[in-house]
């Protein structure tokens, strides 16, 4: 499809909101393993344990370190107290795994039963003698990935208020610093402190794979930016210290109550970026640090034009072709504007929740690259109707549908080039070094379907009415 | 609360789902909350389905929480039957949204009388029934409905078809082998000489219910999905009902001649014998396997059986009565089916164990220490992480139990599969240990079980090293049963003398 | 003289008596010492045969050694004819009987003269011919001479049948997967309209030898045996044949569309297309398979494949074409077979490697670092050893291939049951490094490379541990690519920056 | 079958030869386990190294200690130089194994192109360093089992004829006594001399797993009788001391070779015991030691007794039961003689070779047994011919038939209940206390057929014309 239109706005709409997404419990699949000293107890119906169990393409193989508190109907009917059962199962867990936190999901359920989850927390927490924080990652008010934005936005309020004093302490705590040096002398370290610039402690936010911190870390390193802390961090224990005026800056677009919440209760300042995923977004990333702590950024052109170089392969797959979106996990704006940027035109692009404040700088950027790329502007869809998107699909015809599970085979069997959303959330994609990683996840159903395109199995349907 | 790790079986509202898109142009309205939409996700990514799953979630959010949902339930439901044109809307909500106690019998009556489609109301409790018992009573419940309906209308089929004629009940989606086990039981009726008048639910329009009595019979191979259907049938219309699992060479026969008793009885001049020696001894292979030398190296190794009360009993006859093999204990998931269970493998294995707690199965197994487990995939992975070989044989159901290729459990090319089942869960741990001994794998580590507790006897150094020439897999069974015999009589050492003395005497 | 662990081809004698004892009423003589007669053994024990194998030995003792053995084996002729009445004795050695030289021939001679049977002595010379090649031989020898036999005695059938017939060429005793290959190519044949006029050597009479020029065609699915039998029979009656394996959907549609040629220039209106397109998008799942989620996933990703010639050009056409995966390497033992092997393959690889030395197969699997490997039961131990998962997919054959259950690999329900092979060694692979990534086994190990020369280059601290983050199953692959990338710019420590570099240049 | 015939005198026969069984190269795939410091190299054909390949139930899975020189074409034709070739082999065997001893096993191919490797072994083991030992373990004059005995023939010549005289050496030569005395101090030791018996040196032969080498060290030393050795040793550089004069006892039925070479050639005294297989062939073994050395033997009875006892379970299965031997291990005749003594009628013993001289005291043992036991005496056919045993089979009826591989399924087919006779060559079955396990392998035939009894699959061929 060539669209040879003018670009004019961004559109923003909004449907009925009937559309396939995952729970947000699901944040627990990865925020366990991110926090290697935590429990995730999610409080819920068999139908939550169900999905946590058949959803997660792993099973749970043998016993990881989270788990169902389900609720049977004496729960439900209030016959049992909640304190009671509560206490029975975290003292369970503390017996078997000792954690340094047990994190309790709250679901749907414990909203409707109203479970004051909150009320009971700090009383069992003085109790047992181990953090306990909640959240309530329930499907009422959330979608998927916005699960961990609740998980961080509660532990939040449990990060230290004040540095520590003592330089050992200083040398615990920040764990991201001691992994930059390790092995150095403490001569070493010292110069290398040098190496950074002067400015106001940086912490970030948002729960990524160890090897994509430690990436985005040095990325800011090399323009003498110093990370003072991730929340998440590696352990509980390990939490960054957030102090009034520190600054924040996150790395997911799904995370904007957490934004609030730094801001509003711990009083930190928000540096409102585009997300740094792609090449463009991560230079705009580190750029708009660099102007808060008033750097002059060092050879991001180049850094950008190389990473740019080394994954052409991939673009030339894409370049011309159009995608369509229809909104699964949040990271569908900084996924469009990168692949925007890479040639392609976006027909649409569904996303389950919009929260225009805190993804600003990523919507501005969005419409400098279409406005540069000569790209149609696409229309934004807040909580879609995949009724309709599907008619919408039919009638544009897109070279590839990124879309939540249950599409995907449909779609596939009718024809239409598919790519699971659900993948780019557990991918590594963040940074300028895994640009290649989005790549290779998007252009692989093109490739794949180029190879099998002279068979002739475009259609493996029968004859059906569309309607 | 239930400190719960895995789940054996699904919550209700996936049983009725499961039914539901199981009939052809049956639409689904799911009351629930984003998220819980899941089964549509199951449905295509493992049974790999190419339509779209035809449940769409008529979704609860804070609004509907504050406000109340009959607006937004009726509007689905209506907006559904002009979009999609079901004979059928089925109304769920799920564990969740049943909380709510909203009048949900209220809003399908409201949408009845818009819609154009019938649209019922799925009648399960969401925190009793579990999937299985949800979705025996959800077919009851359309099976019902429609016999009702075209009672009312008058285009009831009662009489009997002219030659002898068989509903095949509870093939659904989502279901262990079901595809299979489906062709293959049309293959046996279509050699029996019976006309197969309905498949239910899977594949069949719900116009066709009406002609369901039309049966001489109907066939319910699986516990989890039938008995009610069949028993409403029997109740309304006398209809006789083959409920034994035609799994394994000597069900499969005792099946068959019970659907020849009815036929008989009906009146159609059958005999079935030669049709049931021919297919065991030369078309099964199973038969001849149980009889042949891989066979009878079988013969007494230890095996537990663990699944769905179907899958569960049926193996344990199978391995006990055809194979030789000793199960030390059988057990299933299926709670409500205890009795039943009991009862039909009773002479079949030392022991009976009825639990849903997958800790419990776990740590059973490892005390069993068997050569075999044969389970769902939850026990899979208990005997990999034990290093014991394991079948599945039963849901929950896992992308693996959705093979292309054709691998049904019923029948007699089930005979077939099973014995391959069975053959190389034996054979390929055979082959580990034969590694072992041979030290054929140089990166083969010794075998230690996840589950046991450290002797408070003494093993001296020449007992130790005799005790580590015993190969890995029989290890644990020679220590503990040496120590067991030592213990009783008050030895606080062992000595070769002493393991010697055992094997002699208990065979340790 | 060669040092030899492992062997892929039998001798020669194993290929003569697998034609031989494949045929209905038809003994084999083999004149040999004790201990080479474990033929019976194999296919006794191997595929389960109910039956004694009718193979004799006429045993080589150090008597015989001194004074000949001619009265022993046509006595031993003798007394065979008189005690099992077969329509044939074929005669053979070994190689090591082969090198006595006696005149077998001339003991055929007089055997012949009192015998009922037909004798006939096996024409393969056993230090140059393979079991292969030599059971190659031995079919067309014995088609030959029934041609020959008939002709003579004026009752050969060279009147084509009314209607287009087929003779399947190439099913043998102890062969891969043949059993069910031969019922998959009868179904496809009686669904083609086509009559199976006769199918050899397995199940044959001698006798139905002479009418085999009556069938419009043959079909010779194997390079392996079959091709020197067709070869002689369009030589002496110009029947044309089809050699195109039908193994995937591809190829299996290739063959159709070839045997429609051939009906059609036979005078059949026939036209295949309608039923190669049912049978591709909605009988078969391979088509589906091939376009389905799960698939999309192993795109790319890394194969090797090794076998007899046949299986190994089938499966590495259907891994690259069918399914998008890279075959970095396709490999075969059947040397003779290189020029072939090497066309069938040309583009669908790599790399060809033609050799049937198990040591460097080995070397060279554990170098590509596959994904997957599809070999013999060799390769399979060699995966078990690097901990790459493998599907079997050749000969050497072991008790394994000969499953109980329904397995093809020809024909469309052949294309599923190849799917499901691919699938699950890429998917249990799968799950074994999930299992790591997410440690649901505590006891499982990292994977070591059984060989991989340690690098010369340093890995600083912060590298290493970066290193040890990366999924054991993708490691080795980083720090080579890694490495490689630091040599090439004369780095000789590995840092993170240096890791970081190399992923943004070459994806390491 | 209820025979209630007088005993006879045994009868011996011998039929065409006709019979299957496996080829003697079979040894290798137990001494090369037994023996750890060893390289077994078969030279032979391609049908040699199909057949270790594929009848030993295990492939070679990686690289054994043991390997082929396949034959080829130019060695047949003596194109080839036999010594050069095998120079080039063993040289690549040194170099990937260094093993303390390299085996020759001969073929029927070396027999028949007269491959002199006697002469051919001194040469390269004075080149190489490395000992070679040669045997000729081919199937024109051997059948299965008696490869071990032309293994252990060519070894007894490497056996040392001189005790070494420090302590030290003979310490660490006799291996099994010190396994006997391991963590015992000195003076234990030399306690624990004390309470063996006065007697001359004892060697025994035959290769058994080491558990079984140890029970049996042990029963005797029970008697007081000290096993100086065993041949052959777990490692080659332990094999025993055989001065002229020592005493040696066999395990095993058939290794009439090795006893001669030992009697001949090591000048040794052969003690002619039947073989320690069941309680009473145990028995009877450590009587006829004892009674060469004047040792009264001490509770045997009771030893005897209790075993029998402890395997009543097993032994009332087969109680009055008939069995028959189609020949193939050489064990038969023990093992007949011990199921008779468990109250079994045996029809026929088939045996391969049968060296009247070396098994005298088995024979006399199973005379007597049949005598007390009121029980037939059976023929003991050598050399039988498969097809006219075939016949006896189908008349006589037997409960249980012990064969070889080839006819066991065609039996059971026919509603005949069959066991492997190779599985007793690979099982533990000498001594008191694996009586047992013989047992458990004799009766699960007959357990496994009971269990399947009812199902009525009795005869699973068609119909056809029994010839």
């Amino acid at each position: 499809m060539t669209v040879a239109a003018e670009p004019q706005a961004l559109n923003f709409e909004c449907e009925t909101g009937n559309y396939h997404t995952f729970c947000p419990i699901s944040c627990v699949a990865w925020l366990y393993q991110k926090i290697e000293d935590s429990f995730f107890l999610v409080i819920g119906t068999k139908t939550c344990g169900y999905f946590l169990q058949n959803a997660m393409g792993v099973m749970i193989f043998a016993e990881p370190r989270y788990a169902m508190a389900e609720l049977e109907e004496g729960d439900i009917s209030a016959q049992l107290n909640d304190y009671e059962e509560l206490r029975r199962l975290c003292e369970q867990i503390k017996k078997d795994r000792n954690p340094s936190v047990i994190v309790w999901i709250g679901t749907c359920t414990t909203e409707i039963i109203k479970m004051d989850l909150e009320g009971l927390a700090p009383r069992l927490e003085a109790e047992l003698g181990i953090p306990i924080v909640t959240a309530r990652a329930n499907g009422l008010d959330y979608a998927f990935t916005q699960g961990e934005d609740t998980v961080l936005a509660a532990m939040a309020a449990r990060c230290p208020e004040k540095a520590p004093v003592a330089q050992e302490e200083k040398d615990e705590r920040n764990a991201i610093s001691k992994l930059m040096n390790f092995g150095r002398k403490k001569e070493d370290v010292t110069v290398s402190d040098s190496e950074y610039k002067d400015h106001p402690p940086l912490v970030l936010f948002g729960s990524l794979p160890d090897p994509v911190v430690t990436n985005l870390t040095l990325e800011l390193k090399k323009q003498g930016i110093k990370v003072s802390g991730w929340l998440p961090a590696k352990r509980f224990t390990e939490l960054p210290v957030l102090e009034e005026g520190y600054y924040v800056a996150g790395v997911n677009p799904f995370l904007s109550r957490t934004a609030t919440t730094l801001m509003r209760r711990r009083k930190c300042k928000l540096i409102g970026a585009p997300f740094p995923i792609g090449p463009d977004g991560t230079r705009a990333w580190i750029e708009k640090i660099c102007s808060v702590f008033n750097i002059e950024p060092q050879g991001l052109d180049e850094r950008e034009a190389q990473i740019w170089e080394g994954v052409e392969e991939y673009v030339k797959l894409i370049r011309g072709k159009s995608v369509f979106f229809m909104g699964d996990n949040l990271l569908e704006v900084s996924m469009a504007r990168f692949l925007i940027r890479c040639g392609m035109t976006v027909q649409e692009i569904g996303i389950p929740y919009m929260d225009k404040r805190y993804q600003a700088a990523e919507l501005a950027l969005l419409e400098k690259t279409c406005r540069e790329m000569n790209s149609p502007m696409p229309t934004i869809m807040e909580k879609p109707d995949n009724y309709n998107q599907l008619q919408r699909i039919y009638a544009q015809k897109p070279d590839l549908v990124i879309t939540g599970m249950a599409h995907a085979n449909p779609l596939e069997a009718r024809g239409i080039t598919t790519k699971w959303s659900v993948e780019f959330t557990f991918a590594q994609m963040h940074g300028f070094t895994n640009s290649r990683d989005i790549l290779e996840l998007v252009t692989r159903p093109l490739r794949r379907n180029e190879n099998l395109k002279d068979l002739g199995w475009e259609k493996l349907v029968r004859d059906e009415a569309i309607v | 609360m239930k400190l719960a790790y895995w789940m054996y079986a699904a919550p209700a509202h996936i049983g009725t789902l499961r039914v539901a898109t199981s009939f052809k142009n049956v639409h689904a309205i799911m009351h629930a909350p984003i998220g819980d939409d899941y089964f549509n996700v199951m449905r295509s990514m493992l049974s790999r389905e190419r339509d779209f799953t035809p449940v769409t979630t008529s979704v609860v959010d804070r609004h509907v929480l504050s406000r109340g949902s009959q607006e937004k339930v009726v509007d689905n439901i209506t907006r559904k039957d002009a979009e999609e044109h079901p004979d059928l809307i089925v109304l769920t909500p799920t564990c969740t949204s049943s909380i709510l106690q909203e009048d949900l019998a209220n809003f399908v009556q409201r949408a009845s009388l818009e819609a154009k489609a019938d649209v019922l109301l799925a009648d399960v409790n969401h925190y009793r029934f579990n999937e299985m018992q949800a979705a025996d009573r959800t077919l009851q419940q359309i099976v019902q409905f429609y016999i009702e309906k075209a009672r009312k209308k008058g285009n009831l089929v009662t009489e009997k078809t002219a030659q002898p004629s068989v509903n095949i009940i509870g093939i659904s989606t989502l279901a262990f082998h079901n595809n299979h086990d489906c062709t293959e039981l049309k293959k046996l009726m279509g050699e029996l000489g019976i006309t197969v008048n309905a498949i239910i639910p899977e594949g069949a329009n719900v116009d066709e219910l009406r002609s369901l009595p039309q049966a001489w019979f109907n066939l319910a191979p699986y516990r989890e999905l039938g008995p009610m259907t069949t028993d409403y049938l029997a109740a309304e219309f006398g209809m006789p009902c083959v409920d034994i699992t035609p799994m394994g060479v000597v069900e499969t026969a005792r099946c068959i001649r019970k659907i020849q008793t009815i036929l008989t009885a009906g009146g159609a001049d059958v005999n079935y014998e030669d049709f049931i020696n021919e297919q065991t001894i030369h078309v099964s292979q199973a038969a001849w396997f149980s009889r042949s030398i891989d066979c009878q190296n079988l013969t007494g190794k230890k095996a537990v059986v663990y699944g769905d009360a179907t899958h569960a009993a049926a193996i344990t006859k199978i391995l006990t009565r055809e194979m030789g093999i000793h199960v030390v204990w059988a057990g299933t998931f299926c709670k409500p089916d205890e009795e039943w269970f009991r009862k039909e493998v009773e002479g079949y294995c030392d022991e009976v164990i009825i639990s849903d707690d997958h800790g419990l199965i776990g740590d059973r197994i490892a005390n069993s220490e068997p050569s075999a487990i044969f389970g769902t995939q939850m026990e899979r992975h208990v005997g990999k992480r034990l290093n014991i070989p394991t079948g599945v044989i039963s849901a929950p159901i896992h992308v693996q139990n959705f093979p292309i290729g054709y691998k049904p459990f019923l029948g007699y090319e089930g005979t077939n599969q099973v014995v391959d089942l069975i053959y190389n869960s034996f054979t390929l741990g055979m082959e580990d240990h034969l590694l072992e001994i041979f030290g054929g794998h140089d990166t083969k580590e010794v075998i230690t079980k996840g589950i046991s507790a450290d002797s408070d006897l003494g093993w001296n150094k020449e007992a130790q090293a005799e005790l580590n020439k015993v190969p890995g897999f029989v290890r644990g069974k020679v220590k503990r049963n040496t120590e067991k015999f030592a213990r009783d009589r008050g030895q606080t050492t062992i000595t070769l003398e002493v393991m010697y003395a055992a094997k002699e005497a208990v065979g340790a």
